[in-house]
């Protein structure tokens, strides 16, 4: 970190939608060191037409401090000059933005690896649940955790 | 009194979000707590049904069934996260 | 890929910056089936002050044609749902944008690797040289190829 | 008759960057073309002093030294890649 200047770390629960050029170009804004920047997004599929929204229930709180203890340990092991994570919650239609993970490194494997350990540890540990509701009407059910999310968690340790 | 608070499907097979209880002295872990809210009532024991899926957190912070719950202000139990 | 349509593949060098969040926007329109978006963005670095800047020089037909076979080889290996790859080139400042890569899957790890990928083999055989110019007004020289971005490549295959 | 063009400090150390010329009989190979360059003047025995390092593409495609430049309409040459 250039000057010992603290890497910025944002962390937003939110219902609106992001703007992923935007929050990119605060966080990188006055860091002349950075050479890389790696952002995740993660959309709403319409799993085949079957889905009409996603609903997202959140843990107030607990959530965006989840979040950030993610974010900082990720800061540290992976020397990024900046992190943001920006999650949203209620109604997400079909090609919504859900979650935004946006990654500040000198070098691009820095970067890719920071993004990609907040994912990991995001979908595993943040306290967030997804709700199905389709189509035709019908009330979906809530989402099963994946055993492939906790796979690619545990690559990390 | 200590709070309880519930999320997704554990929220909605309790029927309540949150609620406020007295805990008996030999509920000391996570565990202990699970146990002793499935005597509680139908619903409870249908929430809590398969023990080792439901995350505890204790003040905010994931905690094993095991650990202590000694303290705690607020206990939140929920199922295995699905954000991202 | 939905219905059969071949996945979206956009290859460009060009002078002018490009915009990160029209290129993902114009790639990720329409594609229902997309529930992960990685975008790589790598930047002049200002090398602690003593950098004014960086000289893209490629060699033209040949660099656009690499870009493509490797983003061609990206889809088809991690199952994309679409792929770009813009890369500058002549004079750029420090903190300018250099190159871009967004990849789209349906899932995040998919996303990852495709652009992670098409960074590591662009770095080590798309041709582009890059040449330092000193704040201090001296001519600086033709960065060195690295051993590390070598040992990168390496390990895909 | 064959293009050759060149780039980068290969460019700057032969001085030109693209020329055309007629490649004898004997030169079958990418390195069999370098060995036959360096024996055009300083600068191109400079700018291909260290062979090893020496990229050639064949109708901009990359191939190893050793293999055949037959039928090639431009030849490449250039350093390592530094791209990205």
């Amino acid at each position: 970190m250039a000057g010992g200047v603290p890497a910025p770390v944002v962390v937003r629960v939110q219902r609106e939608d992001f703007d992923a050029a935007a929050e990119t170009a605060r966080l990188t804004a006055g860091s002349a060191a950075a050479g890389a920047v790696v952002t995740f997004t993660g959309l709403c599929r319409d799993e085949g037409g079957r889905l009409s929204a996603l609903e997202l229930e959140h843990y107030p709180g607990m959530a965006e401090a989840e979040i950030g203890r993610i974010c900082r340990t990720a800061v540290e092991r992976f020397s990024l000059l900046g992190i943001a994570a920006i999650h949203r919650v209620g109604k997400i239609a079909p090609g919504g933005n859900i979650v935004l993970v946006v990654a500040l490194a000198p070098h691009r494997h820095a970067a890719f690896d920071g993004a990609s350990f907040v994912m990991d540890y995001l979908k595993t540990s943040a306290p967030f649940w997804k709700k199905e509701h389709f189509a035709d009407g019908s009330q979906g059910g809530w989402v099963d955790a994946k055993d492939s999310d906790d796979r690619a968690r545990e690559k990390w340790s | 009194m200590t709070k309880l608070v519930y999320f997704a499907w554990v929220r909605e097979r309790i029927g309540k979000g949150e609620e406020e209880i007295d805990l008996p002295a030999a509920v000391k872990t996570g565990a202990d707590l699970l146990r002793h809210l499935k005597t509680r009532g139908e619903e409870y024991a249908h929430a809590l049904e398969h023990e080792k899926v439901i995350c505890i957190a204790v003040d905010q912070e994931h905690v094993e069934h095991d650990e202590t719950i000694a303290g705690a202000r607020e206990i939140a139990l929920f199922p295995p996260m699905t954000g991202g």
